[in-house]
């Protein structure tokens, strides 16, 4: 038989009792000592607690004494311990990545209980640990620099306030915005619960800093359009799209917009309530405040012919010939404030949303509400003069339900509420609110609530089942009926209503898997990105350097986006602070004499870590892009793709040690 | 060769770093128990899978072999899980051309979250694997002679 | 010619004769070649799966397997009542997705030495097939008479879009495909929102002052607004508003007159066939004034003209639903994304 | 006196001897380099003239051929036993090759189809028996064994050279090696090597153009109307096995236009060759949707047969589960 090359330390932790009540620690240190002795074991010990500081010296001194070449410790989980023991090994002067951490707690004494059975799986975990070790390598960690500029991708609120929490902090900012101008749903709001106070009071100053603020490049009507590189040095390309407009001549003066004779309907902004021209700034205190040119509603563009805007330009700053423009530059971290999209309600044709005219989403409803909207403020059903009398609210349209999104989506209730409270001020109608549960949890919102009910709102407990304009008495006549089985007094009602607002839920963005695909990040089911850890790190996702903020996390109101948009900041500016990051050693590469270039791996990193090279007909991975997943050295056909850490040679060892026989 | 009736088989379940492994940790704390006959393999990622692997266990003796990894749309990596699923499909029909049961190559994900889940899965796969009886492939092969009497039984000379 | 198997159900012999012998030539004219199941049976319509589920299961499922078996592997299933429709998709997706369903029926199936996989065959409802497989520009092609003038209540009742298992309506609340139809046809289809409420189903027999409070309120949207005849896709909700409505009026003391005909009745005489050989007159409301109203001048109404305080509506349904978050250019046709036909 | 060469044909199909026969006039070199020991199928000669041999006495042995029966596996350790450089060679030798894929099935199952199919004329029902008693004595043939063996299975083997033959410009070069190594003019290269092939794989001999993989749908060459004649093989949903195949045969097949099957083998470093293929193609399918993962690899009928044919009797599991 051959010497073994490595000189190995095999200690067994009892974990108090933990491990040592089912596993017999003493027996399979001694069965290691034994039967594992050609494969290098020269020492196996147990222990009362390993990581205790005596436990970690006890590691420290056999290296030293001993010249141990690698230490296996059976013990708890590697996601507790796997750093302790490494790090005592580093202090010992032997590599950390030359020390496995196997458990036999979460795996064995915890989950199993007969005696002799979880001993010999024990046996067999530490000969598993044995095996593998022998392949191990020394790795190095490796160190990236992180670039202090930072991309923001959406200016809603969210996106809003983590910028100038950085900008404030001196770090550059890049702020990306799709529309013509940031502020996003928030801007679209009349009041915000539950104090009430006018949106655009509060949303309008951080708007204008943001406008102003000499260290954000502010990039609307722009997207995103490729992100290359990992944490730390991220190449990022936007398409900035063509306004038209030529930003440094214009001065804002909206002399273009008052003349352009084309009326087109708002979708966005004004939710399809309102119309706006084919060159417009969506609002008046839009930021920036140039405005932007719709070629597809244009006449110039359509009929080659009007070109108002033009003629009509005190400063020439219109230019039909402008193309899209690509911006390339670098950034270290990335903030995603994408936001979401409402609800189709027109998805529950039950409700008649799209097809009864007085049939009202909760965004309508919003604009209807604001001064500068429709209908300047004024309630009124679709025909635009008639104050109602009766006015029904639903709430969890299209949320808490199966057939559309089984999620709640934290702000409707809220909503419906502030709702409530607007159309009784405003037109003194029966306010009518038709809920499953009410839930009012944060600061203030339960008293508003109370609030609300004191004010006479009636409120229906029952998911409703129709909005009809089939009337079966009189009194239905002309009237929009709304079915509902009264929970609490446990009878079908029909309550005649002349309004309806659906409170319609929150959904992700309609384009979020592909953003998140751009980003290198995942989407749950329900197609919201997760976070990092639903509570330890609800900012961070599992893709470095790329953060999320707001309702792109998950549906959240407005201070609770705020406060997202300012902890990603922190999360961004303490990774700036520090100036580099390490990052773990377990990365795939290729043999390049080994890669025929068949590219059978390069499209299956989701990172775009694999580079395929034309002249040399070979493929290359990039080191800082791997995330170390293993996908492709799994997929090499002709095994050119290696990896550290979980190489082909450590995990067949592995398989080997634990189907080992341990009964003898 | 063991009777059927005691007959403890080994399962060899490999897992992900990001999920199932947690999943296996968090059994451990809530305490929940299964059998012991699975013994796991961390991996990356259940797309760090290589056939090989599992051609490899059984090969050792393993009588089955279990894939764990993030649920479809959650995998850590993206859409890895997704190649795992792949693979996995493929190497079944293989498996199953090589004479080795469906049954015995199990695919199955858990979140981190799934403690519970990952013990019933493991306790499903022990069961039906047990059910299956062993598979002794590290046993069988060289020893096996044969006489050219069709009718003859296998004579295996230990 | 699209062949497909023609389940016709009990109905189509007794109170739906006027369906089936409409629907005969139609399908006919649109190139839809109908092979009847041979030895088909009973669907179980809607009371043995209340009774006993298990042979009810069967029953359904020799239907299924009597189909596959003679279906050459290139056949759909098309079925005129709703009942039958609803109950073969019901069976065939129990079976391919509820566990042991599948078993259960192909054991009690193999007595008769019959078996069926699930999701073998396509299973349609008339309607969807004519709207979605041979669509609605070929049934304008063959329209000689338009049913201009015609105010018709489409009424689609509830079996054929729920519970949608082939996921085959743009909708299973406010189904639109009969509309589309009718307006294909050149008829001026009313915006009729009791289109899939109940018809009373068996309740003329078991409480017949439910069913006549149902009917009453279906007839009675429809006179409410100016219906001249309402249009059935189902044998039941024709027979029940049409059978019943006379003894509606006498305990209601109503005075209704609605009459109401079978899709493929008013399709043929939009294609010009004579109303004798599609089984008019069989229907006890006689449907004889309305469609007297087939060509008549139908008055221009008056363009109002447009409120300047009127808010904008949000995009129609249309036959399509929006994106959600897009400018409203997005339509997704409401067939994206449906399982057409069961193989792939 | 000239060094001795031998060959062998074991459990094979008789192509590597004429592969080497299509070395031309190298095997004129042979000749002249070599006193020809023991070439069953070139010369005749007696194992009881191999026997009387002193040990290690012969140079170079290329055994071609599996070790399918006894007789196999005797000839195999005598040869091992009298040679310097034993090679396996052929793609038989070093990993069973087709006589291999026989491991699918039980051996009395292999014996039943030989002897007792329809197309046999067997009215009697005879089967071979392993020994025979006549009046003269009980005479034997050959047992076979439960399972094709690889050479390196059985003996301890020097140099692996693979190919279904190895291909014949390939042969002359290990020739020239051997006797620039005779001569003194060369070096061997380190035991257990494979020799006469490339680094990597038949991709990296293949011409044909090659971009990111998705496959949509596997089929076969023939269902389809016209290959494009400059694009992989396998973008086009054939599915060629060549991305893990050795290189070394100038990537014959996929140039002419046929799917590489994998004669050479596993490329270096490579423990199972069919988990490779099985690993790759699953990878770049094209759909994250179990029932049409189901239906694209639909186009794979036979995934055995596919991912090791040439490898069976060398892979991690041998062969199917009746026949190990």
């Amino acid at each position: 038989m051959n010497t073994p090359k490595e000189r190995i330390g095999v200690y067994i932790c009892h974990c108090g009792t933990n491990i040592s009540a089912v596993v017999d620690v003493e027996d399979v240190a001694q069965w290691a000592a034994n039967k594992l002795e050609h494969k290098g074991v020269v020492i196996a010990r147990d222990h009362k607690f390993m990581c205790s500081s005596l436990g970690q010296e006890l590691v420290e001194n056999d290296i030293k004494e001993l010249g141990l070449t690698r230490v296996v410790v059976a013990a708890c989980s590697p996601h507790l311990h796997e750093k302790t023991f490494r790090t005592a090994c580093e202090r010992a002067g032997l590599n950390p990545y030359l020390c496995e951490l196997v458990s036999i707690r979460e795996q064995v004494s915890w989950v199993h209980s007969d005696k002799v059975v979880a001993t010999q799986k024990s046996k067999a975990i530490v000969s598993s640990g044995v095996e593998r070790l022998i392949y191990h390598e020394a790795l190095e960690q490796l160190s990236v620099p992180i670039n202090p500029a930072t991309l923001v991708v959406g200016g809603g609120i969210a996106g809003i306030q983590a910028t100038l929490e950085l900008a404030d902090a001196g770090s550059p900012v890049y702020l990306v915005e799709r529309e013509p101008s940031i502020g996003g749903h928030m801007a679209q709001f009349d009041k915000t619960f539950p104090t009430l106070d006018c949106s655009a009071c509060i949303l309008t100053p951080k708007m204008v800093d943001v406008g102003i603020h000499p260290n954000i490049t502010l990039l609307t009507w722009a997207e995103v359009e490729q992100v290359n590189g990992y944490v730390g040095n991220f190449d990022v390309t936007v398409r900035q799209k063509a306004r038209k407009v030529i930003t440094d001549l214009c001065t804002g003066c909206g002399i273009c917009i008052e003349k352009c004779p084309k009326n087109v309907l708002d979708d966005i902004y004004e939710v399809g309530m309102n119309y706006r021209k084919a060159v417009y700034t969506p609002f008046p205190q839009a930021v920036p405040n140039y405005p932007v040119m719709d070629l597809d509603n244009c006449i110039y563009f359509d009929t080659g012919k009007c070109k108002a805007c033009e003629k009509f330009c005190p400063t020439n700053a219109i230019d039909f010939e402008q193309e899209d423009e690509m911006l390339k530059f670098q950034v270290g971290n990335i903030i995603l404030a994408t936001g979401f999209d409402l609800f189709d309600a027109r998805k529950m044709s039950n409700y008649g949303y799209g097809r009864l005219e007085n049939v009202f989403n909760s965004l309508e409803f919003e604009r209807m509400c604001n001064a500068s909207g429709p209908t300047e403020g004024e309630i009124v059903l679709r025909d635009g003069v008639t104050t109602p009398k009766a006015v029904g609210i639903i709430h969890c349209v299209g949320s808490r339900d199966k057939s559309h999104n089984a999620y709640c989506s934290s702000i409707c209730c809220m909503q419906s509420l502030k709702f409530a409270h607007l159309v009784e001020e405003r037109t003194g109608a029966h306010v009518y609110n038709f809920y499953i549960d009410i839930r009012t949890p944060g600061k203030g919102y339960d008293e508003f609530y109370n609030r609300i009910v004191e004010e006479g709102t009636h409120f229906v407990r029952g998911k409703v089942a129709e909005v009809t304009n089939a009337a079966r008495q009189p009194d239905e006549k002309k009237k929009l009926i709304i079915q509902v089985e009264d929970t609490l007094i446990g009878k079908q009602r029909r309550i005649p209503v002349d309004m309806v607002i659906l409170s319609a839920g929150l959904e992700p963005r309609h384009d979020a898997k592909e953003v998140a695909k751009l980003f290198g990040i995942s989407c749950s089911a329900d197609g919201w990105y997760i976070e990092k850890h639903p509570k330890l790190d609800p900012v961070a996702t599992m893709t470095d350097g790329v953060y999320i903020a707001g309702c792109v996390q998950g549906p959240k109101d407005i201070p609770a986006s705020i406060a997202q948009g300012a902890a990603a900041a922190a999360r961004v500016q303490g990774k700036i602070q520090q100036g580099e990051m390490l990052m773990e050693p377990i990365r795939a590469s290729i043999i390049e004499e080994q890669c025929s270039g068949c590219r059978i791996c390069n499209d299956l990193c989701p990172y775009n870590a694999i580079l395929y090279h034309d002249a040399t007909m070979t493929s290359e991975i990039n080191a800082a892009l791997c995330q170390g997943c293993g996908t492709c050295i799994a997929a090499c056909p002709a095994g050119a793709v290696i990896g550290t850490s979980y190489s082909n040679e450590q995990v067949l060892a592995q398989i080997e040690g634990l189907l080992m026989d341990v009964s003898v | 060769m063991t009777e059927k009736s005691n007959f403890e088989p080994t399962i060899i379940g490999f897992t992900c770093n990001w999920c199932s492994y947690r999943a296996a940790d968090l059994a451990g704390i809530a305490r929940i128990q299964y059998p012991a006959n699975i013994r796991l393999v961390r991996l990356m990622c259940s797309g760090r899978l290589d056939p090989t692997f599992v051609l490899k266990a059984f090969a050792e003796g393993a009588d089955g072999v279990m894939i764990t990894g993030c649920h479809p749309g959650e995998c850590h990596y993206l859409e890895q899980n997704y190649k795992a699923l792949r693979r996995y499909l493929l190497l079944r029909r293989t498996l199953v051309a090589m004479g080795i049961e469906a049954e015995r190559l199990h695919l199955a994900w858990a979140s981190a979250a799934e403690g519970i889940q990952l013990a019933r899965e493991i306790t499903e796969m022990v069961e039906r694997v047990r059910v299956l009886g062993p598979l002794n492939w590290h046993l069988n092969g060289d020893q096996v002679q044969i006489t050219h009497d069709a009718t003859a039984e296998l004579e295996v000379v230990a | 010619m699209s062949k497909y198997l023609y389940y016709p159900g009990c109905s189509m012999e007794g109170s739906g004769k006027a369906y089936h012998n409409s629907l005969m030539p139609v399908c006919e004219k649109i190139g839809l070649e109908l092979q009847e199941i041979d030895d088909w049976n009973c669907c179980g319509a809607t009371e043995y799966l209340g009774i006993n589920k298990i042979p009810a299961y069967a029953l359904i499922g020799r239907n299924l397997a009597l189909a596959e078996a003679q279906s050459n592997g290139a056949q759909d299933i098309v079925a005129p009542c709703s009942a039958c429709y609803l109950n073969l998709t019901k069976i065939d997706s129990y079976m391919a997705k509820k566990n042991g369903v599948d078993e259960l029926i192909n054991d009690a199936l193999s007595a008769g030495g019959l078996s069926y996989e699930p999701g073998q065959l396509g299973i349609h409802h008339l309607l969807d097939l004519i709207v979605y497989e041979i669509g609605l520009d070929t049934v304008k092609e063959k329209v000689v008479r338009p049913l201009t003038g015609l105010r018709v209540a489409p009424y689609i009742g509830c079996m054929a879009p729920r519970y949608d298992y082939a996921k085959r309506w743009s909708d299973s609340e406010h189904p639109l495909e009969l509309d589309w139809l009718l307006g294909a046809l050149g008829a001026e289809v009313v915006d009729y929102p009791l289109k899939t409420h109940c018809c009373g189903g068996h309740m003329p027999q078991i409480g017949p002052d439910t069913a006549y409070e149902l009917i009453h309120r279906l007839v009675d949207y429809a006179e409410e607004v100016k219906t001249d005849i309402m249009v059935a896709v189902c044998p039941m909700c024709q027979m029940n508003i049409d059978a019943y409505q006379n003894e509606t009026n006498q305990h209601l003391g109503t005075k209704h007159k609605m009459p109401i005909v079978f899709f493929t009745q008013l399709m043929g005489l939009a294609f010009g066939m004579r109303e004798r050989d599609l089984g008019f007159g069989s229907e006890l409301v006689s449907a004889k004034e309305a469609i007297q109203k087939i060509g008549s001048e139908v008055p221009k109404k008056k363009r109002k003209k447009k409120d300047k305080f009127a808010l904008p509506m949000p995009h129609p349904l249309g036959n399509g639903i929006l994106k959600n978050g897009t400018n409203g250019k997005e339509l997704i046709l409401p067939t994206e994304g449906r399982a057409r036909g069961g193989r792939a | 006196m000239k060094p001795k060469f031998a060959m062998y044909w074991a459990s094979s199909c008789g192509g590597c001897e004429i592969a080497v026969l299509n070395t031309h006039e190298k095997i004129l070199d042979v000749d002249a380099n070599f006193d020809v020991a023991f070439w069953p199928v070139a010369m005749d000669a007696k194992y009881k003239d191999v026997e009387a041999m002193e040990d290690k006495s012969i140079l170079l042995t290329l055994f071609n051929g599996g070790i399918r029966n006894d007789e196999n596996e005797e000839i195999a350790n005598l040869l091992r036993q009298k040679s310097q450089i034993l090679v396996a060679f052929g793609s038989c030798a070093t990993e069973g090759c087709i006589p291999g894929m026989a491991n699918f099935s039980p051996s009395h199952e292999i014996v039943e189809t030989a002897f007792h199919t329809l197309s046999t004329e067997n009215p009697n029902s005879i089967y071979p028996q392993t020994s025979y008693k006549m009046p003269e004595g009980t005479i034997y043939i050959p047992t076979i064994n439960s399972r094709v063996k690889t050479l390196v299975d059985v003996v301890p083997v020097d140099y692996f050279m693979p190919g279904c033959p190895p291909e014949s410009h390939q042969i002359s070069a290990v020739l020239d090696l051997v006797i620039a190594v005779v001569k003194g003019e060369a070096e061997l290269p380190p035991k257990g090597a494979v020799i006469g092939v490339g680094n990597s794989t038949v991709c990296d001999e293949c011409d044909r153009e090659r971009d990111v993989k998705k496959i949509r749908e596997f089929t076969r060459a023939h269902l389809v109307g016209a290959l494009d004649p400059n694009l992989c093989l396998l973008e086009q949903g054939i599915p060629c096995n060549g991305s893990a195949t050795r290189s070394g045969c100038d990537a014959r097949c996929p140039t002419a236009g046929a799917q590489c099957i994998g004669c050479y083998g596993p490329a270096p470093g490579v423990i199972d060759y069919g988990a490779r293929l099985i690993s790759s193609f699953a990878s770049v399918v094209d759909s994250n949707d179990p029932d049409e993962i189901e239906r694209i690899l639909d186009g794979i009928p036979d995934p055995a047969g596919q991912f090791y044919r040439f490898s069976l009797a060398g892979s991690l599991l041998k062969g199917a589960r009746e026949a190990v």
